[in-house]
């Protein structure tokens, strides 16, 4: 399950380190493991402008998280919120979901992850906190509108 | 023997059945046949409940969520399995199914809840409950459903009421309207009476709980092995049942509620496995079920249980309870033939399960169970733990038959010709 | 492999104890043979126990203190029996032990039974706890011997406080005067830690809390499947302990309490089989151990965990605790020789059981987990129930080996030599 | 286990009703059936002078508590306690007890009982009354001598 890809993005994550400003913070933690990371998003009108976080985590937790800030800085929320939705649809095939490497690039690497369940959190506990803070920016925004 | 269902598909083989559990080729009191009429205190298990719980140990034991091994992978499918299984059983979705360790601690952990949720969060508002709050009840109750909460009333406040039954064995719900009111906060009955046999109105009583605003409770322990249950369909908004009443093993039972529900219940037994983050000052919980899974779980129980849901399902829960109201019916025949004996409970056998207790004019239930285990016929005496019930039948204990898939006709033969016996050695036919 | 005991007795021969373990002959990940290390979170168990259990439901399954006929006779002799067997393992009398599902039902009935002694007779009067009292725990301590005191103290108002832990894992008891003061209702504190195997001082903690008229409660989870004990002898008020970690069934736990304590102390579950006298307006309860046993009991898993004790008896608890420590020495000699392994927990075997925790520099214990798994070595990583004390010991997660009877050095090394091969893979070695 | 003797003492019960007037009253229940006994036990000196009782239960449970009065009245109280301690020593001997006739009289007619647990609380719960009410007796006189 130790792709090479995964491996790479371990040992050199991209994206990583919080950044300012940002429109929302999302704070996870795996219950079973202690794993943490706190992400923020930063967008750009309908785009997801910048993703910077930090954590504490395992190969899969951290690769997975530098994946992810390929995947969805640039896009709009709506690409980020369908490429997350094949991500978790892959992690929880357990190897049984064909992965399309046109939506997941790197991420098509976890397809083996997906066959041990107790690592599928690992990997998703980024994506988590990518959805949380999504969800929290909308709100702040209906706030705002609202105030 | 055959019976036919209903429908009139095909009657259960209860030879075939028989021949899945060892315990009833088994012999009793020098050398006489068992003859088990007790299934609904427990029931006895199918090989392939002893064995799929064997398999699990001798190859996947491990503990559930949170290794990450190979054994404790296979552990968790398994656990989860089950749950899946079970879940499908009575009509919910896995995510609505807490497993505990017999029906009991069911009814606890949501009258303990309710009593936590007076120092927990805002999201737990709707179960609290003080003075002026009901709980409402039966007199029909086994004391599984009756002392928790007057345990609770005693913590909180609350006070309990209750429905009365009529002389035949039926829930009197001609006061109703006075019972179920707006400070009703729940309304907690048995769906099928372990002493009475009596069926009571599920659907009619959600009803009118919902019209106050009240929470549901069916304890479904009688009423999940002997016929086709759907929680979800019904409405009702929790439900308990018990293991070893439906083939599986002791030590596991089930609690059912409504997911929305769950999720705004504070936690009742509280430790590893069912916490969200944990510092010394304080901690939060994980969401439902695993919140009231607290410490390592029933893994090779719940796996029986859902091996022994699997039996139920290829048997068929429609001509299980077809079967067992046959052999109701042949029992309320044979001892209503008998001069002396009176039946308590519905003498009918519409809305009627198969519990037949009964009491013997000059014979006490204790000395007629005597008899009847000196005859190898196993049925039980007492009060079974409905000792209300009893006094308002006007009888301290009765001796109660109780059927299941694997019971036949010579059996309840037996039974009445045990009664008749013992009529005779004390003297009173 | 042999050990030999500090008594110079015939040392265990693993051998033997191996081949009674089915669990133990399987492959594991293309064929690796299974090297279990993970006993510290369940345990597996033997034929003598899988077969008790099997013989018990296929001849005599019937509900306990209950029936009158002969199933329910030696069904409840069985049940009862163990009852006996197991008091005299761990130094008690039999009406002093608690069946409950887990060890977790065990910290939670008595954190209950002091919240319920607010609304009890005056007998409960020792238990009834509120703002200005304190209960004092441990920071090295288990989720179940944490979480519930928290919810306690949230329920009554009381004040949670903890001795913590030093540098090298053990209890920091410098500050014992302080915390344990007349102020001090119940001293909670584990036996031996999940986490850093680290034996705790029983005794002196016990006496100290006398000293202020404190109740001790042990957290005996690790200690009673690993070392011979004795609760009435060593003074201690309560312990808790499982069955699942002492090659017993899931699904069965132990509360131990001294007789005139679980005899003043309110119930916790209630329900069937737990009472006196039931009216609807209010019900009275049986004398312990019954009081604390509510609906039907774990009846078959009783039965064995009574094989279970017998099993580690006639192995002998003396020699099991010292092949623990052959082996145990070996994996602090074996991983300490590699760079960048860190123990957590004492390095020196003193006073210390066979739970091995480490963390690997450059290698997050998931991985280093995954890693083992694929080479058949079953550990455990994470926090281990024990989020404290990883937080107090600086480090997120670690990866714990823990040992039992059936374990052999030719295991320690496959350990060893795993962690190696996880640095290699990373490339931090 | 039914032996003639217990059945003549179940059809026909010595002693049975409530007489006035008496020393100490008990009331015991059965909890696993609900058989009760109420039972009175008036003192001459320091012999049993009466014991009166009402209740319901099985043959065992009564025709035990007629059993009783027979062994009990009339005896000192110091006799009527070893009575009882051979009598719940035979009860709970599973039958293996050799039950001793000078003493136990009638009451050697329940050593088949023994071999039934569940019976050995029906044979005993008149004396368990007994007990209560002779402990019951001691503690007013206890009382009427220290007031
Ligand atoms: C030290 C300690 N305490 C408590 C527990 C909880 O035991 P259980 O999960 O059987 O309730 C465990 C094991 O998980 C333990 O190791
Ligand atoms: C109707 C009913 N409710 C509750 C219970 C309690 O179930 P358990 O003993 O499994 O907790 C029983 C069985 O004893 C029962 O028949």
């Amino acid at each position: 399950m130790y792709q090479e890809i995964i491996l790479d993005h371990y040992k050199n994550p991209h994206g990583r380190g919080l950044r300012d400003p940002f429109d929302a913070e999302s704070f996870q933690v795996n219950p079973t493991c202690g794993d943490e990371v706190t992400l923020r998003v930063s967008l750009d009108g309908d785009k997801v402008g910048d993703v910077s976080y930090e954590g504490q985590g395992c190969s899969i937790s951290q690769a997975s998280a530098s994946v992810l800030t390929d995947l969805v800085v640039g896009h709009t929320v709506d690409e980020a919120m369908s490429t997350m939705e094949a991500f978790v649809e892959l992690m929880q095939g357990r190897g049984q979901v064909e992965p399309d490497e046109d939506v997941l690039e790197d991420a098509v690497a976890f397809a083996g992850v997906a066959k041990y369940p107790a690592r599928v959190k690992c990997a998703l506990l980024g994506w988590m906190a990518f959805k949380d803070a999504l969800t929290r920016t909308e709100a702040n925004r209906r706030n705002g509108e609202a105030s | 023997m055959t019976t036919t269902t209903s429908a009139g598909s095909v009657p259960l083989d209860v030879g075939a059945v028989r021949g899945d559990f060892p315990i009833l080729a088994r012999t009793v009191r020098d050398g006489k046949p068992l003859v088990y009429l007790d299934s609904g205190a427990t029931s006895q298990r199918p090989l392939q409940v002893l064995d799929a719980e064997r398999r699990f140990l001798e190859t996947s034991n491990a503990a559930v969520h949170r290794g990450a091994h190979q054994l404790a992978e296979e552990s968790t499918d398994a656990y989860e399995g089950a749950r899946v299984r079970i879940a499908e059983f009575v009509g919910a979705t896995p995510g609505e199914l807490v497993f505990t360790k017999n029906a009991t601690e069911g009814f606890n952990l949501v009258a303990y809840a309710m009593s936590n949720s007076a120092t927990s969060g805002e999201e737990a508002e709707r179960f609290r409950i003080g003075p002026g709050d009901e709980i409402v009840i039966t007199e029909m109750e086994h004391h599984a459903n009756l002392v928790p909460w007057q345990q609770l009333c005693q913590r909180t406040g609350a006070t309990l009421r209750w429905f009365g039954v009529t002389d035949d064995g039926r829930l009197d719900l001609s006061d109703v309207d006075s019972l179920i009111t707006e400070r009703t906060k729940l309304v907690a009955f048995t769906h099928q009476s372990n002493v009475l046999g009596t069926v009571n109105p599920l659907e009619t009583l959600v009803r009118k709980a919902k019209s106050v605003g009240a929470l549901t409770l069916a304890d479904a322990c009688q009423s999940v092995p002997h016929m086709p249950v759907d929680f979800a369909g019904s409405g009702v908004d929790f439900a308990v049942f018990s293991g070893h009443k439906m083939l599986g093993p002791s030590g596991i039972g089930v609690l059912y509620g409504r997911r929305e529900l769950l999720e705004a219940m504070p936690p009742f037994i509280t430790g590893g496995s069912m916490i969200e983050l944990v510092r010394m000052e304080g901690s939060t919980f994980a969401p439902p079920p695993q919140r009231f899974e607290a410490g390592s779980p029933m893994t090779s129980q719940a796996v029986g249980l859902g091996a022994a849901v699997e039996y139920l399902s290829a048997v068929g829960m429609d001509r299980i309870a077809a079967h067992e109201h046959a052999l109701t019916e042949a029992a309320l025949a044979g001892l209503g033939e008998i001069d002396g004996v009176r039946i308590i409970g519905p003498a009918d056998s519409a809305d009627r399960g198969g519990a037949v207790s009964f009491v013997i004019d000059g014979v006490h239930p204790h000395d007629a169970g005597q008899v009847l285990d000196s005859l190898g016929v196993a049925v039980r005496v007492g009060h079974h733990c409905a000792w209300p019930l009893h006094r308002r039948m006007g009888v301290p204990a009765t001796v109660r038959a109780s059927f299941y898939l694997y019971n036949d006709l010579s059996e309840v033969d037996a039974l009445v010709a045990g009664v008749r016996e013992a009529q005779r050695f004390f003297g009173v036919a």
